[in-house]
Order: structure tokens, then sequence, then C-alpha cells
């Protein structure tokens, strides 16, 4: 495919997105239409892209001197940028549905969401598609504006709130992030992603520990994003945002795009070679480690539905980081079998709290008394999210575990091991809040009367198919984790 | 450095002036005697300029009796810039003084904290 | 024989004095005119005059006939041509998005006062900028307070002259110790031209004497400069006059006031002291450290208010720091991201300072945050106005505030040992600014509370009932998004500029 | 016998494959038995509940996956077939809907998965230091990998023992079994306490025997250990069953010590104390699910969990007491019950190893035990059949049971007294 569709993937949706606010669409259906035709074109084309990668990259524009904003697909954006285009349509899809329970004043905010939400899907793709850590930054930024609509949604005090604190996080965040950009451009061989890292020219003395501190800063930067300790607090309460929102840009895109960034920065910038063994490693995986059991404790505490399960994004992305600063080619394999894996699983989660609130109107867990009745196809879906985030063998959350914990032996160093345990901690965590809804649900202590409630078609084709995903990816895991570690190897 | 010191103890005074000025200036609460401090601290300035100016033994650049060597008379430079000097120095405390008059007139008194005071119990 | 265009900047002055005189005896609205023409006259002549010495290089012109070391010149070049140029087009922006308010806050017999004073600071704004003479910038430094002091008050309130008052004092301190660093740096090498003084500056390092009265020249020197533009710990004048004058006077005293004066104290570093002995001595270490702390004090402060004008200018007081954090890196990369924050930041200031007028006009005049819950909504083009320029000093890339930013860093990783400070106070900054910022424009988006609703002045300013005042701020928002896009030439301009003063 | 089918595979690692060997045998005689017995028995007890559709799905969903389970080729079957017994047996804990019981159950789940998480991180170690899964006698360690780190692979080995010594009650992570095990239906507790607490013994043999080696672990730290805390599981299961009121409790903590004695056969790494542990594996199975079994009868039939109430039961229902009785010594080891031959292996396999200090302390455990478990079963017996003079009859009147509750526990506890006679039908001539 010619490179030039890599525009296509990017600003259609962009574009169209903006139109689609502008446009005097009266009719909500028509626009409903509309921006579901908009996502499964950008996701066909994005695919198209994805199979038969263009071989040469694009150059946008050039910003100051040799810097460019520039795209161009390997590996990694194969990854990331199927498993972006995958979920999108069907989320699209989904909020169809949710959204006639959220929106008071109708069609006009409406559009402006769907709007949004259009735009957020070309933004992501060009995070994912970028060629150089400038391009993957300026997107960044963008996500982080294109999304505040979202967030800001309801307008309520509490969206508000959340929304400041999203904001400030992420632009603070990145403005530790943007050090190491202007690092990598004075001590790089060049800013183009690169695996195996770029900085292979004479440091001065040192100046190596200072290069390591601002990878250090990168790091935490980028990790506001991927909701890292202790700059995590934005994404619970991020919550009040609507599901659609909460489940496909907090559990997967935006959150993702986070830990996406720190694996382009360890593997691709900063380079494994220069890093490990220092204790710019050991810090950032000890940070890693305690996250993924933070994470995991305070979604045990947590009462409400999407705040808990917003926790346990926190103590998974910290899995994609534990795996990413290992910065070895098998935890990075662990990482990215973990990206997509908990993309599917989390989202599939997400989605049912959210029809269960959509429908039911149910928000806390000990209101969930007897819910599997009223609605038995969701919690059954709901279960194989459960089980397979708890990583129940056979499901496809037990593989990413295999890999991490696999890449964390065979490393063979202490924190490997530590981190392996954490893990495991915090699978045994997860089965406690998960299966506390779960038990909830199925095993009423009183029996709750109530009609059945379960959604209509457009909340369950996106529902049964990640919960099939789940166990399709748990079953086939083996061709997917070959092709992920091709690309750890850099063969891809 | 003490020799240094008697020698210019003329430019040592002027700086001494000058820095009473400023304090003036920067420090009194009074309007009026912030201007006072401002034209004392104008004053140091001209006095070291016209200093700088002034060669001992000299006279002032006016050619009589047809002396034209450049060794009889003081550098005209700097008087120029002292006159220019006060001439601005005049129009900023016709300003100061102009503004101090209406501030007056609204409230009635001189002191600048006071008056901050004021503005925000009215909450402008 | 010299070229035409050699007078221009001459031409450009006396034409603002004649202009300033001459509208004394007009009425208001044809005070306007002349006040806009000559604008458009002063940045054309700067603009031809920036290509000119692109093409020709920089010149000297000697007043009269009375030669160098002893008369008085003037100099043109590339980045004063730019500057020139610059001012007057944000200097025009200003005045036209501020024309409303302006008919409403000055009384009509005061309106041709307005204007005279506008035309008089931006002749010493542009005698600033291509003046060679040091004591004819010192005589330009005090026709800019006045004029300034006059754009203040001339909103007369309490507050207005308060403020005055306080800028005055401060003014006054600084230009008298601008004033003595002349005299002693005159004392020492007998001139007053910059190119002069700076051969005599260069045999003295090399001789070795008059060390210490030349640190405390450039000390005095520097340090009226930084009062006069509100470097912390001397900015206490700053958020009053800012924020209580009517707005254009803000804008303009924001955005170029200010930055005049920073100018030239780029100007005497590199054309008078030399960068080389500024950079030895250690002053600019000390100005690192007040630039640092401005940074963080002005956004914590700009934090606490909760009054849209005088957050805005508290903000002020963090982006002078950004200048002379530039500056003090002692780097050619700092200067000349400097000069770019210079731009960057009187583009984006006064835009924030237009657009906020819209929004307090849209809620009864009130400035208090929980008034202007929503008023994105009933002032369209301000809200959008506001949010650009937020964006762009938040620095998202697209804007001119990254540009800034990257340029910044890029300077700091050149000095090793300002290096770490340097981005850990840039990227606290942005974290600072993205809270105070970010918040301000989530509450203008925010609904509007059924409270206000139909309340009297809370009302919806429809884009036909102010024209003009859209044009500016979309014409604002281009210039910040043309100065993010199409950094490169603009940065080789600058490059070019600086080279040709050294 | 030996042929391996192999299901499915996962990737290189990992593969769903099952094969037939004598361990496999044991606990398949042993599940379906028991299964059988309880699913006739249920016919009885569950008669007029509700969600009995539920019941039957998931209590015959248990005996696939156990099945499945003991027919594992390799530790990464084992392992799914483990977590899935956990999974699907829970509702049976759950059963009655109450707080109590939901809590029991998340109790149980939570306990099994901190287990298995405990196996998994053996699992994740061993991974790299095997051959490969598949178990074979001897074990599958790679010894040029494992020199030098010995240290971690032992490590591994403790944590699996931990993991699988939680299904298997052993101290301290027992006690979700005398929560669960009380709180469930009373067939469900006959198949927890006969199968499915066995699953941890066998994820122990599999694990030590099959996939890192006997001779590995012999003599090492993990061996001490790990007998340290049978020993003390044994006596405390055993104190705290004869301080018991609540009757399902009391047989709780009993299947807490005689587990224990399981795994006591198993850390002696000796062939005659091995024997015995599989011969008490049976003994115990048959024995307790029959205890469990009566017990539910007498809760039903004096409508109170207590010992108390259980004075002079003898009088009405003399079959069912008499049949306790036989299960009972069984229990205790009094031949010629099969409980009395496994007892008189495992303590002279224990004084065969020589090891210093553990030789005789496990006899003398396994003894003091035997006296306890004596006190705290015969009791019921000697109550209930000699109530004493002040007994007052409670007035029920006497209950004519059916076929269903007979049967069953008629066959458990004939096949209790057929292990200690003719142990080569279920040992698979292992002697």
């Amino acid at each position: 495919m010619s490179a030039y569709w890599i525009y296509f993937a990017i600003f259609f949706p962009i574009f169209a997105g903006v139109l689609l606010i502008l446009a005097p669409v009266k009719k909500r259906n028509t626009m409903l239409v509309i921006a579901e035709a908009i996502t499964i074109i950008t996701a066909i084309v994005a695919w198209m892209l994805i199979i038969n990668p263009p071989a040469t990259g694009v150059v946008l524009f050039k910003f100051v001197d040799k810097y460019t904003i520039s795209f161009k697909i390997d590996g990694m954006s194969r990854v990331f940028g199927a498993l972006i285009s995958s979920l999108w349509p069907l989320a699209t899809l989904y909020a169809t549905e949710y959204m006639e329970h959220e929106a008071s004043d109708k069609t006009l905010k409406e559009k402006t969401f769907f709007g949004m939400y259009v735009i957020t899907f070309g933004v992501t793709m060009a995070i994912a598609f970028a060629d150089n850590l400038l391009a993957m930054y300026c997107f960044y930024e963008m996500l982080t504006l294109v999304t505040i609509p979202l967030i800001l949604f309801t307008l309520s005090d509490a969206a508000i709130a959340a929304t400041r604190k999203y904001i400030v996080y992420s632009l603070g965040g990145a403005a530790f992030a943007f050090i190491s950009l202007i690092f990598l451009m004075a001590y790089g061989d060049t800013i183009q992603f690169t695996l195996g890292g770029v900085i292979h020219g004479e440091i001065p003395d040192g100046r190596e520990n200072v290069l390591r501190l601002v990878y250090v800063f990168a790091f935490f930067g980028f990790g506001v994003k991927a909701a890292l300790w202790p700059v995590n607090s934005w994404l619970p309460q991020a919550g009040v945002a609507p599901t659609p929102v909460t489940a496909l840009l907090h559990a997967v895109a935006v959150v993702k795009s986070g830990a996406f960034a720190i694996i382009r920065l360890i593997y691709y910038c900063f380079g494994t070679e220069f890093l490990r063994g220092t204790w710019a490693q050991y810090l950032t995986m000890g940070v890693a480690i305690f996250t993924v059991v933070y994470g995991c404790s305070m979604a045990v505490k947590e009462r409400h539905i999407k705040r808990r399960l917003a926790y346990s994004t926190i103590s998974n992305l910290s899995y994609i980081l534990l795996g990413a600063t290992m910065m070895t080619p098998l935890g990075m394999t662990g990482a990215l079998t973990h990206m997509v894996f908990h993309g599917v699983m989390k989202i599939g989660s997400f989605f049912c709290a959210g029809a269960v609130i959509a429908k039911a109107h149910k928000n806390y867990v000990y209101e969930l008394e007897g819910m599997a009745k009223r609605m038995p196809k969701v919690f059954v879906i709901f279960t194989v999210c459960a089980l397979s985030l708890m990583g129940v063998p056979g499901l496809c959350g037990f593989f990413s575990k295999w890999q991490l914990a696999k890449a964390g032996v065979e490393s063979g160093m202490t924190m490997g091991y530590i981190g392996v345990g954490a893990i495991l901690i915090s699978a045994l965590l997860t089965a406690i809040y998960m299966m506390q809804m779960v038990l909830r649900a199925y095993f009423p202590v009183e029996e709750t009367e109530g009609e059945k409630c379960d959604p209509s078609w457009r909340m369950l084709v996106p529902l049964t198919l990640f919960a099939l995903a789940c166990i399709l990816l748990g079953v086939f895991n083996a061709p997917v984790v070959a092709f992920l570690e091709k690309i750890a190897g850099g063969l891809i | 450095m003490n020799t240094n010191l008697l020698n210019n103890y003329a430019e040592a005074v002027s700086m001494i002036i000058f820095a009473i000025g400023f304090t003036n200036l920067l420090l009194h609460k009074n309007l009026i005697k912030k201007i006072i401090g401002l034209n004392i601290m104008d004053t140091a300035v001209y006095l070291f300029l016209a200093l700088k100016g002034y060669i001992k033994g000299h006279v002032a650049p006016i050619i009589i009796d047809g002396v034209v060597e450049p060794e009889a008379y003081i550098n005209p430079i700097p008087s120029g810039l002292v006159l220019t000097g006060i001439v601005v120095s005049v129009s900023v405390t016709a300003l100061m003084l102009s503004l101090t008059i209406r501030l007056y007139k609204r409230y009635h008194t001189l002191d600048l904290d006071e008056i901050s005071l004021r503005l925000k119990k009215e909450g402008l | 024989m010299r070229d035409f265009v050699q007078n221009f900047p001459l031409f450009s002055i006396i034409l603002c004095l004649v202009s300033s005189s001459a509208s004394s005896l007009l009425k208001g609205k044809a005070a306007k005119w002349v006040n806009t023409v000559l604008i458009c006259v002063v940045g054309a002549m700067s603009l031809t005059l920036t290509f000119y010495c692109l093409a020709h290089g920089s010149f000297t012109y000697t007043m009269g006939h009375v030669p160098a070391p002893w008369g008085n010149e003037v100099r043109g070049g590339v980045l004063e041509g730019a500057m020139g140029t610059f001012f007057c087009l944000i200097m025009l922006l200003s005045m036209t998005g501020g024309r409303k308010k302006l008919l409403e806050e000055v009384e009509d017999t005061k309106q041709n006062l307005y204007y005279i004073l506008v035309n008089l600071m931006l002749c010493s704004l542009i005698a600033l900028v291509y003046t060679n003479d040091l004591f004819t910038a010192y005589v330009f430094v005090e026709i800019n307070t006045i004029s300034a002091c006059g754009l203040i008050m001339i909103r007369q309130n309490g507050r207005t002259i308060e403020a005055a008052v306080r800028y005055m004092i401060m003014s006054l301190l600084g230009s008298g110790l601008f004033l003595v660093g002349i005299c002693l740096l005159y004392d020492i090498t007998g001139h007053l031209l910059m190119s002069n003084i700076k051969e005599s500056v260069q045999a003295l390092v090399e001789s070795g004497q008059y060390g210490e009265p030349l640190l405390i020249a450039i000390a005095f020197m520097m340090m009226g400069l930084a009062i006069k533009s509100a470097l912390f710990p001397f900015h206490a004048w700053l958020p009053d006059a800012y924020g209580y004058s009517t707005i254009s006077s803000a804008a303009i005293l924001s955005s170029l006031v200010s930055k005049g004066y920073i100018f030239l104290l780029i100007k005497i570093i590199y054309r008078v002291i030399g960068f080389e002995v500024v950079r030895e001595s250690l002053l600019l270490n000390v100005t690192f450290v007040f630039a640092g702390l401005g940074i963080i004090f002005g956004s914590i402060s700009a934090m606490r208010e909760d009054d849209i004008r005088r957050m805005v200018s508290f903000s002020s007081v963090a982006q002078i720091g950004y200048i002379y954090l530039g500056i003090s890196l002692g780097t050619q990369v700092g200067m000349v991201a400097a000069v770019f924050q210079i731009l960057s930041h009187a583009a984006t200031k006064s835009m924030l300072f237009i657009s906020a007028i819209g929004l307090t006009d849209a809620s009864n005049t009130s400035r208090k945050f929980k008034d202007l819950t929503g008023s994105a909504y009933r002032n369209k083009i301000a809200g959008m106005g506001f949010a650009a320029g937020a964006l762009s000093m938040v620095g998202i890339p697209l804007f001119s505030g990254f540009i800034s930013k990257l340029l910044f860093m890029q300077a700091a990783v050149a000095n090793y040992g300002k290096m770490l400070p340097t981005m850990i106070v840039l990227a606290i900054s942005t974290i600072l600014n993205a809270i105070y910022f970010m918040k301000t424009v989530v509450r203008i988006y925010s609904p509007e509370r059924d409270l206000y609703k139909g309340r009297e002045g809370f009302k919806v300013i429809h884009t036909r009932e102010q024209i003009e005042y859209t044009c500016t701020v979309i014409l604002f928002i281009a210039l910040n998004v043309a100065l993010g896009l199409c950094s490169e030439p603009i940065l080789e301009l600058i490059g070019k500029g600086l080279e040709m003063f050294a | 016998m030996d042929t391996m089918f192999t299901l499915y595979q996962f990737n290189d690692r990992l593969a769903l494959s099952y094969k037939i060997d004598r361990i496999s045998i044991i606990f398949l005689t042993a599940a379906v038995i028991l299964f059988a017995c309880a699913g006739v028995y249920s016919c009885y007890y569950m008669k007029g509940k509700e969600h009995m559709k539920r019941y039957w799905i998931f209590f015959v969903g248990v005996l696939c996956i156990i099945s499945l389970m003991a027919c594992s080729a390799n530790f990464f079957t084992f392992y799914v077939n483990y977590e899935l017994m956990t999974l699907v047996s829970s509702p049976l804990v759950m059963h009655e809907q109450t707080k109590e019981a939901r809590l029991a159950g998340f109790k149980y789940l939570i306990y099994s998965f901190f287990g298995a998480y405990f196996v998994l991180f053996g699992f994740y170690v061993l991974n790299k230091y095997c051959v490969d899964l598949t178990f074979t006698e001897g074990g599958r360690l790679d010894m040029t990998l494992v020199s030098g780190h010995e240290g971690i692979v032992l490590l591994a080995v403790f944590f699996m023992v931990i993991g699988f010594g939680v299904k298997a009650g052993m101290w301290p992570l027992h006690s979700w079994l005398t929560t669960a095990h009380p709180i469930a239906v009373s067939p469900a507790s006959a198949v927890l306490s006969g199968v499915i607490v066995k699953a941890g013994v066998i994820g122990v043999i599999r694990a030590i025997f099959y996939l890192v080696g006997a001779d590995f672990v012999k003599g090492t730290w993990v061996q001490y250990t790990w007998l340290i805390l049978i020993l003390l599981t044994i006596l405390m299961g055993s104190t705290l069953a004869y301080f018991e009121k609540e009757l399902k409790k009391r047989l709780a903590y009993s299947t807490i010590s005689q587990v224990a004695y399981i795994l006591f056969g198993l850390a002696m790494f000796n062939t005659t104390a091995y024997e015995g542990a599989l011969m008490q594996f049976l003994a115990h199975a048959f024995a307790k699910c029959a205890l469990f079994m009566i017990a539910g009868v007498f809760i039903i039939l004096t409508g109170s969990k207590n010992v108390e109430s259980l004075r002079g039961i003898g009088k009405k229902y003399p079959v069912l007491l008499w049949m306790f009785t036989i299960c009972s010594l069984s229990m205790v080891g009094i031949p010629p019950t099969g409980g009395f031959l496994a007892k008189w292996y495992l303590i002279v396999g224990s004084l065969d190893t020589g090891r210093p200090n553990f030789d005789w302390a496990g006899p003398v455990f396994l003894l003091i035990s035997a006296l306890l478990t004596a006190g705290y079963l015969f009791t019921i017996v000697m109550r209930g059949f000699f109530p004493g003079e002040d007994y007052v009859d409670d007035g029920r009147e006497k209950v004519k049971l059916p076929l269903t509750v007979y049967i069953p526990i008629g066959v458990l506890m004939l096949l209790c007294v057929l292990v200690g006679i003719i142990p080569n039908l279920f040992m698979g001539g292992g002697m």
C-alpha cells in the first residue's frame, strides 16, 4: 500500500469528526450511522495498512532544523494500531446504545461526543504510526486535549474536577517527558525510533547518569497516562465520563498510549543497552512493581464498579511497564502481549459494567446482588472477562502473565522474581475483586425482583466479540506471541 | 582603596546622596516624600555627571579671548546630558505630583499603603 | 550616498512624535484613524527595513552631520526591523481588540489623549529598538515610562491611579539605576555611542583595568532594566497595572513595554558590553536564580488568584522569567530562545488579555472565576482565543509556546551547569501553567449555571455584534499558530539578527 | 497405559495432554466411587431444595474436571484443571445462598487461588529449569541448568508445596476448610473432604515426585520445613477437632489432620511411607465421605448441628450409628480397616528413613493424634448408644430412612474395610 494512506488513516477521522460536530445533522440516527461509518472506514484502511505495511514513511511537516513530524509503520505501530482499530468501531457501536442513557439534551451534545470520539481515533492512530519521538509527543499532547471534552461530557461538578486533574496530570507529565525529547535530540544519533536505541555516540563523562535521570523523568512523565503510582489518581476520578470513554480511552487507547510511549522510550530511544543493569532500571522497575500491587489493593477497597475497574487498569498497566522495564526482548514480548490481551479483557469488563449502569442503573458493587438473573448474557460475558483478568488458564490473561513471568524468570534478576511475585499477588487480589462481583451477581442472598434488561444487539455484539476474543486469543495465543516476539527481536 | 576614595570624594558624596534618594523613594510611605526622594536621586546623578565633565582649572567651553586649545575647556557633553536629564526629571516629577494630587483628592491621604487598603475595601 | 530606506528608523520616530502632537488637536475618532495609519506605516517601514537589511546587512545612520563618536546614531538591522514590525503588529491588534472597551471606559474628551499616549509609546518603543546611543535610550526609556503611566491611569478610578503611582515609583527606581549605570560607563569609557563603548570596553577588559567599575556599571544597568521589566522580585507593581487598566493598555504594557526594555537589555549585552564579557562576569548566575524563582513564584501567585485578569498578569511574571532564563543561560541558543520567547509571549499574552475582556464582558464585567463559568458559550470567539492562548502558554505543539519551550530546553542542554535546574524549572512551570490556565479554560467551558441565566449583564454576545473584535482574535490565533508552525524562518531571522549585533 | 493423548497445544511449552498412570488410577477410583455415592445420597439430601439444575450441572462438572485432572500428563494440564476445579466446585459450597454460605464460598475461592498462585510461581520458575513439563517418575529437572541456581529452584518447590498445601488444609492456610465444609450441603462436603482436598495431595505428588524429582528435595531445608508444618497440622487438627462442638466442623478439623498424615507419608521420601500415604489417601477418602454423609443425615434428623444433640441417637437409628462407628475405626486406625494398614505403613516407613528427630517424632505425633481422633469420634458413638441416665428423648418421631441413605453409606463403609483387607485391589499392585 502506498504510504500516503497513512495520512488517510490519521486525518480522515480527525476531519470527519470536526465536520460531524459542525455539520447540521438533525436526526440522531443519521449522525450515529455517519459516526460508525467513519470509524469502520478508518479501521479498514488501518487494517490494510497494518497487514500490508508500506516500506517507506511519510513526512508531514518540518518543525525546526531536522526535526520532522513523520509517520511510518513498524512492528510496534502494527500491534498498537491493530488493537486500536479493532476496538474502536465496536466501541462506537456500543456507544450508540449507551449514549441514549447519558445525554439529557440529546443530539447537540451527543454529536459533539461522537465527533470527539472519532477525532480521538485519528489522534491515537497518529500516536501508533508516529515515526519519531517528536511526532509522538505532539500527538500525545493532542490526545490529552481531544479527550478533555469527552471526560467533561456530563458537565457535572465531579466531571469538571476530574477533567482538571486529568489535564494537569497529563500535561505535567508530558512536560517531563519533553525533557527526554530534548536530550535525545542532543545526545542521540537521531530521534527516529530505532530498535536498540539511538544513543551510541560519545557521552561526556558523568553525563550518562544525567541521561539516565532524564529517562526516569520521561518514564514518570509518560507514566502519567499509564497511571503509574504516584501519578495515578486521575484515572479512577475520570471514571465519571460515559462508559464508552472510560472503557475505550481509560482502559485502552489513552492509557495504553502511555505504556506504548514508554516501550518506545525504552526500546526505541534510550535503548536497553544503555539502561540495563543501572539504577534507572531498578528504580523504574520497582515503581512498576509497586503499582501492580497498589492498583489491585485499591481496587479491592473500592466499592464503585467503574472506579474498581479503573484501579484494576492501573495495576494491569503496570504489568506492561514491568515487562517493559525488564529491558529484554522477552520482557518486551510480555509487555506487548499484555498490552493487547488486557485491552480486550478490560474493555469487555468495562462494557459489561456500562451495560449494567445504563440498563439497570446500578453503580456500586453491593447493588449487583442477583443481577445475573436480570442480565444473564451480560454476566456470562463479564464472568469470562473476569476469569481472564484473573488469569485462569486457557483464557488470554493467563498467557500474557505467562509471558511476563517467563521474562521475569529468564532475566535472572532478583527484581525479576519480585516482579513475578507481584504479578501473582495482584492476580490473587484480582480474583478477590472480580469474583466478589461475579458471586454477588450469581449467588444473591435474597432473590431480587425485576424484569430482564439485557441490552440490545448494539451492545451485545461488541460484548460477545470481546468475550470470544478473550477465549480465542487464549486458545490461539501462540501465533500472536510469535508475531510479537519477532517484533521484539527486530525482525518485523 | 582609601586614597581612591579620598581622591574621588566628590563622586563618593554623589553616590551617597543617590543612595539616600533611592532609599527614600523605595521605603517612604508618604508620596510627597517619595517624590522628594526621587529628586534627590536624580540630583545625585547630575552631580555625578557634572563631576565627570569638570576638569580642575579649566573653564566653560565658550570661546573667550580667542583661546581655542581644547585643553583650556571642560568637557561640554556631560553638561548637555545634565540639562537633558533635568528636563526629564522635571516632567516626571510633574506627572508624579499630578498623580499624587488626584489620589489625595480621592482618598485624603498621602500614605500609599493606606490607599491600597482602602482600595481593597472598596473591592474594586 | 545612502539608500533611502536607511532613513526609515528616523522617519518612524519623527512621524510618531509629529502625529502625537497633531492628535492633541484632533477629535477622538480622527485621532483613532491617525493612530491606526501611523502604526501601519511604521510597521510597513520596519518590514521594508528588515528585508533591506537581509539583503544588504546592517547599517548605522548618523543624525545630522556630526560623525561618531560625538554625534547621535541610529542603527538598523534585521532583528531591529523584525522587532519593530512585530511591535507594530501587536500594537495594532491590541488597539483594535480593545477599541470597544476603550470607548466605554475612557471619557469622550480624553479619547484623543489616549491615542497621543499610544503614539508616544510607539515612538519610544521604536526608538529603543533602533537607537545606537545609550543616553538617547535613557531618554526614551523615560518617555516610555511616562506614556505607560498615562496608559494605565487613563481609565480613571482609584485602582488605576494607585497602580500608576506604584508603576511610576518602581520605574523611576529602575531608570535611576539605569542612568547611574550609563554614567559609570561614560566615566570609564568616555563614550555614549554603543559601538564606541564596546571598543573601549574590550580594550579595558584586555588590559584588565577598571574591572570593578565595569562590573558595577553592568550590574546597575541590568538591575534597572530588570526592575522596569518586572523581573521577580521587582514585580509587585505589575498585577495592578496590568490587571485594572483598560484592556488595550494592559495588552500593550504586558506584551510590548516590558519587551522593549528586555530588547534594550539584549542590545546592551551584545552591542555595548559584549556577550563574552557579560558571560564571564557572574551576573548571569544572579539573573538565572531570579528568573527561575520568578517562573515558579509567578505561576504560584497566578494559581492563587480568582480574578482572571490578575491571573493573566501574574503569568506575565513567569513569562518574563522565561526570557531572563534564556538570557542567563549565556549561550547563543539561549539568546535565540529568549528573543523567540519575546515574540511568542507578546503574541500570546496580548491575545489572552483581549480574550479575557471578551469573557468578562459577557459576564456582567465580573472578573471572578465563579461568574465566568460558561462564559465561553456566551462569547464564543473570546473563549476560543483564551483557549488558544492557554494552550500556547502550556506549550502544546502547534502553538508558539511549544517552540519556545523546545528552544529553551535545547539551550539548557548546551549549558551543562544550568541544565538540570533549567529543565526542572521549566517542567514544573509547565505543570503550574497547566493547572491555572487549563482550570480557567475548563471553567469557561463549563455549563452555564441556571443561576446566571437571564440575569442582567450575563448576555450572549454574538459574533456579528463585534466584528472588529472577532477579526482581532482570529488574527491573534493565526499569528500564534504561525509562530508555532513556521518557526524555522523566524529562528533563522533571529539568528542572523543576533549575528549582526555582535 | 503409557500412550499420551494431546488435546491441544497452546504453545511449544504448554499443551493439554492426558495419560493414565498409577496415581491417576488411584485418584480416579476414589473420585468416581465417591461421586457416585454422593450422587445417590444427594437424591435424599437435596430433596425439595432450590436451584437443583445448577447443583447437578456443577456436581457433574466437578467430577468431569477431577477426572481430567487425574489423567493429566503434564503439569500445565494439571494446573488448568486444578484451577477449573476450584471455580466449578465453589457453587456447591455456596448452594444455600445465605450470607455465610457466600462468604464461605468466597473464602474458599480466595484461599484456593492464593494457593494456586503460589503454585504458579513455582511453575514459572520450574518452567525455566525443567526439560519439559511432562510428568515422569524421577522428575524432569535439567540439572545442567539448575546447577548454581539450586536456591531458587528449592524456593519454587517450597512455594508449590505451600500452594498445594492450601488445598490440602496444611497449616497455616487451612482455615478455609473449616469454614467451607460445614456450610456446604452435605453431599458437597462429602466430596470436598473426600476428593477435592485430596487434589492438593495429588498436586504435591505430581510436583515433587513427577516434576522435580524426590532426590532433589530429599534432605534439604524444604523437606524439614515441610515436615514441621505437617506435624503441627496433624496435632492442631486433632486437638481442635477434639474441642469442637459442631459436628461437621469437627469432621472438617479431622480432615485437616488426616490429610496431613498423607502429606507426612510423602514428605518422608521413603517407599513404604509413600505407599502408606496412598493407602491413607483412599482410606480417608472413603471414611470421611461416609462420615460427612452420616453427619448430614444426623443434622436433618435432629435439626441441630451440635454434637450434644446426638445423645441417644443410637437408640432410634442404630444402623446409622454403627456405620458411623466402623468408619470411625478406620479414622482412628484400628484393624481390620484401611486406616490401620495405612498408619502402619506410615510409621514403619518413617522409622526406616533414619532422618534424625523426624523418624521418631512422626510416629509419636501420629499416635497422639490417633488418641485424639478416638477421643473426638468415639465420644459421639458412646453418647449415641449410651446417652446416660439423665437422657430425655427429644420427642421427635423416628423417621424411616430411604435406601438412598443406606446404600451409598454402606458401600463406602464396606470399602473402608476392604481397603484394609485386600489393599492390592486398590493400590494397583504397587506393593
